[in-house]
């Protein structure tokens, strides 16, 4: 019993990522840049692979049809989503701050950049 | 002295890691656990932490599984839909902008953990930090507030409660 | 029934290797530069002897094998020796001794300890991946052995780092080099595809139809397309790595810019390549073996022919108009380089095999002999003069009683002067191709010695006949000079040892590259020992 | 129908989600037009094969291929930093 | 069984065009990176071919050469050997990964070299080695 | 000339294309593509790579992981020479930029550059657990996929972040390229050792075994603990894949602190000779 | 099973497109991380060929180390191809 209620979660959260990376593939095509766009990386990051890489753990205990190494899967596989809950972030900010300080991507549709303003006063380098 | 301290908490996640991603629990991956905990934790102790005492009070723990709960089950759910709705509606209304907040925080983690939970949260990502006068600049999908305290306010409040509490 | 086999057989690349990993970590140690020449000097005489033991056993009892790890060769990788790649390591094992002891001279050039230490490791890498893939009977394991080897040429190419010719020259050789090799790897993925092995012997027996009792099977889809595709990608991949037209435009360069000692070693790093392609042609896929049928086998030695033939006259004559000596001892080696092409495709000819491929071993040894010994006691002149730039060598070859006595041997054996070894590699040559009735491939070795005759001449008066620049008298450096003699030496005895009996070995190292019964005998034994079905 | 089966069947429907999803984020990759365009569509596509390898190593009953995913995110984000620090320093080692 | 060769078959092809793509960036593109790029990609499809060549066909569907069940039944390792791929080649793309890995390694070294020296990576400025 | 040239290899290479699509439309790589039957050579390796069976005791490598078994025991000498290429590889970056690794950072020592306080802070808890994960991927290379090298690359991601988040001058007083290479040596060297460990211990018993060997074979009953109940050793797969491991990760931190030295440190050194 | 080989035929077509535009590209910052896409797609072809090993080792090679050494090589020489 418990192992059905572990794969219909796991289930439900692998719909779930699949159905936001979707999403996220079309904010990344719709966005008009990329700052903007790094939001749509953030459904897909979190929403479309935290997530169901969860829902592979869950479905992975509860799926006795895998043999004994069903507990490396899960154990493999909720490492990777708490590397990519820690690493996601990191990398979009890194990425971010470079493409700002190098101007290699501009800032257009904004209401306010203050950064930029205070990049132009030198309070920041 | 203090490295073999600090080397402990260090091991602890290393020995969790490692049992984790193998999955299994025969005398081999636990001798082998050990061995490479130890070896790591010595090696890596003083690049990671700094004070040993930290990892060990339960009250911290408490909190960052109240933040975790709250964290998954209200902020990005609120946020997830949020952006989904921006991304699927015809007409798009995003309404983008760099905005700066203040940090009121102090030790690393707790910045960095700030820092990842606004960039985690879909709608708000930390383009740079200001280390000396301690702002982050955010870029805010849809700007409600240009002043930093309404921002402050809208976007890293209640995420710096619970870090302070967690890791100060 | 001693069933381990004798450990010298597989010992020596694996120990060459070790002792190139610990190089670097002495080089933290020690700062003497002495040790480090003592200590390459050592290990190269300690190859040297148990290559010589290698081949006293393998002349004394026939082909021997060497499994590693105790796997019958199909399952895992062998080595397995006969007389023709015992007499190539032997003789490769030599220069690379002379060629390590003389470098001692030309590194007299830098002063810090952990230099020297990097080269000897490069050195001893070269060394151990030709050994290596001279002995190995596993054509992926030559892939790996090959680019042990050519990687070592490559980085000991560019080792005069701020020399822009020498780094041009290293771009210029791996470039070509790496792609050629990584094809060798899809030509034996293709093997195993259509033969489900990697061993040569399996594929010799599989060759020539007999697969009954093999535990690698028979064939695995069309083999025959896959034969055809794989054999003409390995031909090519070996003469461009041993520098036949029409891709020899990286020798020169790499063989002029590389430090002398290296470059010394150059013609055995083609002697290997020339092997691999006898191995190929011969002993695998022999004159009776299925491709032999489709005429495939003689078009490419057909293709061999002529382009041995171009070679010769093309680097005759570009070795005419070079200033430089080295370069001009490159293109040299392009021009024997088509004489051995030419020997080995003249086999195409089914009456004169034997006599062919005695020929082009025997070209082969004499050409490797006495470039290395010209690039050996270039390096003694090059010590005198100071400088790298080796225009400045003019004239002293007089005040140098041995180096110029080895120049001068060396020169009259690549020309071919009667007494001297050469000239009966190059008569054999001509004999073999008339009686091959192929009087125009005669007229070619007639033709491109008379015109290589002219850049030896030079060279010589380069050496000998150019006032001198002046200056006091120079010194002999006897550690580049008694290499060099030694090798002079043994051109002079193989010169005169043909006639009691020398010419018999010949045969019997040329037999056992198409003979391949032995060569898939020892194999079948060892794999019905240690596998039993 | 058994457990088994009713897993096959929902991940044999998931599947030409991620498929698409992959395709469109390749369309953002090839499209530019800046370079951090570029790495982020780098970055979600490898989120996005990740998940898609974690499913498809239920799909195949192997479960040793799951220990692919670890260095697939871990390796984005390596690619991240590489480009970011390209983008903001004057060399690479400062 | 009928679909599959054809898509199989798609994949092959698709590596040969990547094959002669990358021999002409090796070949006629001047810059000194862009060849080093080109090798990569070439020796990356050759290496993928190799593994090509180890792929089979197995119902339900072929398996890593993993051995998951220890110690194994012979039931076992009979259905092991009727479904999973071949490692050999596996084995020698490992290899070859490596060396490829290295030379390029070196390659880079010597492009910086030359980049040091000459001021360019541009192979058409780069020529003082005639004949 | 250029475009003369360049029509020519586009035609050849077509050609090359063609020529390949034959290889395959006529079978080479099986008459059907894929085949359903692996190659008899892989079948045997199958059968041998872990098989208690009685009839199996000298064939068996005795190690689950095919692949690995394949690259440390089968067929060890590709594998030992393949990452002696590797060393060769580094041997000659350290020859061309000899001099330079010496004089690294001298009157450079300032604490500057590096990437925001984020970066750095989320780096120094990843590499930890990129370590365990990447011990974990090596010390379990005979059980399932993964190895020595792969252990190793994934290991040498934590140097390589720490250079590029903090900055080289930093990690310089962590690691230098001399302490780099002396790790990648005391590894190469161990995989030395451990090719003839067996044999080793056969010439103390007075008797001899194969360069390479791991299990017992049919006529030299040396080798390796492998199994016992229900744990796999290995033999001598877990000290090949330990020492390569070693190896691997700091031949890349030797090669990446080479390779990203700044250049105003290094080009003085680096164009004249040493 | 037709899933499989329709993933695996997608991915190697899907590669020559990044193939091309990586050879064609003159900048070779963009030529580089089509490079790594490339690599992400041939570590896709070779799990789906079922070689684990294989993928374990090429993602950190292709994507992780050719990338970051081309990065600092094209930092510290020139960015733009000359044409």
């Amino acid at each position: 019993m418990i192992n059905e209620i572990l794969i219909i979660i796991g289930e439900v959260l692998i719909a779930i990522g699949a159905i936001c990376d979707l999403i996220a593939a079309i904010g990344m095509n719709r966005f008009p840049n990329f700052f903007v766009r790094l939001h749509a990386l953030t459904v897909g990051a979190i929403g479309g692979a935290f997530v169901p890489l969860i829902g592979v753990t869950l479905l992975s205990l509860g799926a006795e049809f895998l043999g004994v190494y069903r507990f490396f899967m899960a154990g493999a596989s909720i490492v990777s989503a708490i590397l990519l809950l820690f690493l996601a972030p990191v990398g979009s900010h890194a990425i971010a701050r470079a493409a700002h300080r190098s101007k290699a991507a501009i800032v257009y549709p904004k209401v306010i950049d203050r950064l930029e303003e205070d990049r132009e006063r030198g309070v920041i380098t | 002295m203090g490295r073999l301290y600090r080397a402990i908490p260090v091991s602890l996640l290393v020995f969790i890691v490692y049992i984790v991603f193998t999955g299994a629990i025969t005398p081999y991956d636990i001798i082998t656990g050990v061995l490479v905990s130890i070896v790591i934790g010595i090696i890596t102790a003083n690049i990671v932490i700094s004070n040993p005492y930290k990892p060990f009070d339960p009250r911290r723990w408490a909190h960052t599984i109240v933040y975790t709960l709250y964290y998954f089950f209200v902020a990005e759910v609120k946020a997830h839909i949020d952006v989904i709705k921006r991304i699927l509606s015809p007409k798009m209304p995003i309404n983008p902008g760099i905005v700066k907040i203040p940090i009121r925080v102090n030790s690393d983690y707790a910045i960095t953990a700030v820092a990842n939970s606004i960039t985690n949260t879909p709608g708000t990502v930390v383009v740079e930090i200001d280390e000396n006068g301690k702002y982050f600049y955010v870029h805010w999908i849809d700007v409600k507030r240009i002043d930093e305290e309404g921002a402050y306010r809208s976007i890293s409040y209640i995420f710096e409660k619970y870090a302070s509490k967690v890791f100060d | 029934m001693m069933v381990v086999p004798d450990i010298t057989y597989g010992l020596i690349p694996p120990m060459l290797i070790s002792f190139s990993f610990i190089t670097p970590l002495l080089s933290l140690m020690i700062k003497s530069r002495r040790f480090f020449i003592v200590y390459a000097s050592t290990l190269g005489f300690l190859t040297f002897m148990l290559s010589l033991l290698v081949a006293i056993n393998v002349f004394r009892e026939g082909v021997v094998i060497y499994p590693f790890g105790g796997w019958p060769p199909p399952i895992g990788i062998a080595y397995i020796i006969d007389k023709l790649n015992a007499t190539i390591a032997l003789l490769a094992a030599l220069i690379f001794l002379l060629s390590i002891i003389s470098s001692s001279i030309y590194l007299g050039f830098y002063q810090k300890a952990s230099t020297l230490a990097y080269f000897y490791t490069i050195v001893l890498a070269i060394f151990a991946g030709a050994i290596g893939s001279l002995y190995t009977g596993d054509i992926f394991n030559l892939f790996v052995m090959m680019e042990v080897m050519c990687i070592g040429l490559y980085t000991a190419v560019a080792f005069h780092r701020s020399k822009a010719e020498a780094i041009e020259a290293a771009i210029k050789y791996s470039f070509v080099s790496i792609i050629a090799l990584v094809l060798y790897l899809f030509a034996t993925i293709l093997f195993y595809s259509g033969f489900q092995t990697l061993n040569m012997a399996d594929l010799a027996l599989k060759a020539r139809g007999s697969i009954d009792g093999l535990i690698s099977g028979g064939f695995f889809g069309n083999y025959f397309v896959d034969l055809i595709f794989a054999l003409a990608l390995t031909i090519w991949v070996f003469t461009l790595e041993s520098a036949l037209v029409p891709n020899h435009f990286w020798l020169p360069d790499a063989i002029s810019e590389a430090p002398t000692p290296i470059s010394a070693i150059f013609p055995v790093a083609e002697s290997v390549a020339i092997y691999v392609v006898i191995r190929y042609m011969f002993t695998i896929f022999g004159p009776n073996s299925i491709i032999a049928e489709g005429h495939v086998r003689n078009t490419i030695l057909l293709f061999l022919l002529i382009l041995g033939s171009i070679a010769s006259i093309i680097g005759g004559i570009m070795m005419a108009v070079q200033r430089d000596v080295k370069r001009l001892l490159g293109y040299s080696s392009i021009s024997h380089i088509g004489f051995i092409y030419m020997a080995i495709g003249l086999a195409l000819f089914t009456g004169v095999m034997h006599r062919a491929l005695i020929a082009s071993v025997f070209h082969m040894i004499n050409y490797v002999i006495s470039s290395s010994l010209l690039f050996i006691s270039l390096i003694s002149i090059e010590k005198i003069t100071g400088s790298r730039n080796v225009d400045a060598l003019a004239g002293l070859g007089r005040f140098l009683p041995l180096a110029g006595f080895s120049i001068v041997i060396g020169v009259l054996n690549l020309i071919g002067i009667p007494p001297l070894a050469g000239f009966y590699s190059k008569f054999m040559i001509y004999q073999v191709a008339l009686e091959a009735s192929q009087p125009i491939v005669a007229a070619i070795t007639i033709v491109a010695t008379a015109i290589t005759l002219m850049g030896y001449m030079k060279l010589l008066y380069i050496v000998f006949g150019k006032p001198s620049m002046g200056g006091e008298k120079p010194r002999e450096h006897l550690a580049a000079s008694i290499p060099a003699l030694i090798l002079a030496l043994i051109c002079v005895v193989l010169g005169l040892s043909l006639t009691v009996g020398f010419i018999n070995i010949l045969e019997d190292v040329a037999a056992s590259a198409y003979s391949y019964e032995p060569y898939v005998r020892v194999f079948y034994d060892y794999m019905k020992m240690l596998f039993p079905r | 129908m058994g457990i088994e089966e009713q897993v096959m069947l929902f991940i044999t429907t998931i599947v030409p989600i991620f498929i698409v999803s992959i395709i469109l984020y390749l369309i953002r990759i090839l499209k530019g037009p800046t370079v951090p365009d570029m790495v982020i569509a780098i970055d979600a596509i490898s989120y996005d094969i990740a998940v898609f390898l974690a499913v498809l190593a239920i799909y195949f009953k192997s479960p040793i291929l799951i220990s692919c995913v670890i260095v697939f995110v871990l390796w984005a984000y390596a690619l991240d930093v590489y480009v970011a620090k390209y983008l903001e320093s004057k060399e690479i080692g400062e | 069984m009928e679909v599959e060769p054809f898509l199989f078959n798609i994949v092959v092809l698709s590596l040969f065009v990547n094959i002669a793509m990358s021999l002409y960036g090796v070949f006629v593109r001047p810059s000194l990176i862009k060849k080093i790029i080109s090798l990569t990609i070439f020796s990356d499809t050759i290496n993928t071919l190799v593994i090509v060549v180890g792929f089979r066909h197995a119902i339900p569907n072929p398996i890593p050469p993993v051995v998951i069940e220890i110690p194994p039944p012979p039931q076992y390792l009979r259905q092991f050997v009727l479904q999973a791929v071949d490692p050999l080649p596996q084995a020698l793309v490992l290899t070859a990964i490596v060396i490829g890995l290295a030379v390029l390694l070196f390659l880079m070294f010597t492009t910086l070299q030359i980049y040091r020296i000459y001021g360019t990576t541009d192979v058409r400025k780069i020529s003082r080695l005639r004949g | 000339m250029g475009n003369t040239l360049q029509v020519v290899i586009i035609i050849s290479l077509t050609l090359m294309v063609i020529g390949l699509a034959m290889v395959l439309a006529m079978g080479g790589f099986g008459f059907t593509v894929p085949p359903s039957s692996v190659r008899s050579l892989a079948t045997i390796f199958l059968n041998t790579t872990f098989n208690l069976d009685t009839k199996y005791r000298y064939v068996s490598a005795m190690s689950p992981e095919a692949v690995t078994a394949i690259v440390w025991d089968y067929r060890g000498l590709d594998t030992l020479f393949e990452t002696s290429v590797m060393f060769i590889a580094i041997v000659g970056a350290l020859a061309i930029s000899r001099g330079a690794s010496e004089k690294l950072l001298k009157g450079f020592s300032k604490t500057r550059g590096g990437m925001s306080l984020i970066v750095k802070t989320i780096t120094r808890i990843i590499i930890v657990m990129i370590a365990s994960v990447g011990l974990s991927i090596t010390l379990h290379g005979h059980l399932t996929p993964g190895g020595g090298f792969q252990g190793g690359a994934t290991i040498a991601v934590a140097p390589m972040l720490l250079i590029i988040t903090f900055s080289i001058y930093l990690f310089s007083k962590m690691i230098t390229v001399s302490k780099a290479v002396t790790l990648r040596s005391i590894g190469l060297i161990g995989i030395a050792l451990s090719a003839f460990i067996v044999l080793i211990i056969a010439i103390l018993h007075g008797d001899l075994a194969y360069i390479f060997q791991n299990q017992p074979k049919l006529y030299s009953h040396y080798g390796l603990p492998s199994y016992a109940e229900v744990m796999v050793l290995g033999g001598t797969l877990l000290l090949f894949n330990t020492f390569e491991t070693l190896a691997v990760a700091f031949g890349f931190t030797a090669l990446f602190i080479l390779f990203i030295l700044p250049e105003e440190v290094v080009k003085d050194i680096i164009k004249g000779e040493e | 099973m037709m899933l499989h080989y329709i993933l695996m035929a997608l991915s190697a077509l899907l590669s020559i497109s990044v193939v091309y535009l990586a050879i064609v590209e003159r900048d070779l910052i963009k030529a580089a991380i089509f490079s790594a896409v490339q690599s992400a797609l041939y570590a896709f072809l070779y799990y789906l060929l079922m070689a684990p090993d294989i993928f374990l080792t090429y993602i950190p090679v292709g994507v992780g180390l050719y990338t970051a050494l081309i990065l600092i090589l094209i930092k510290k020489t020139e960015r733009y191809e000359g044409e």
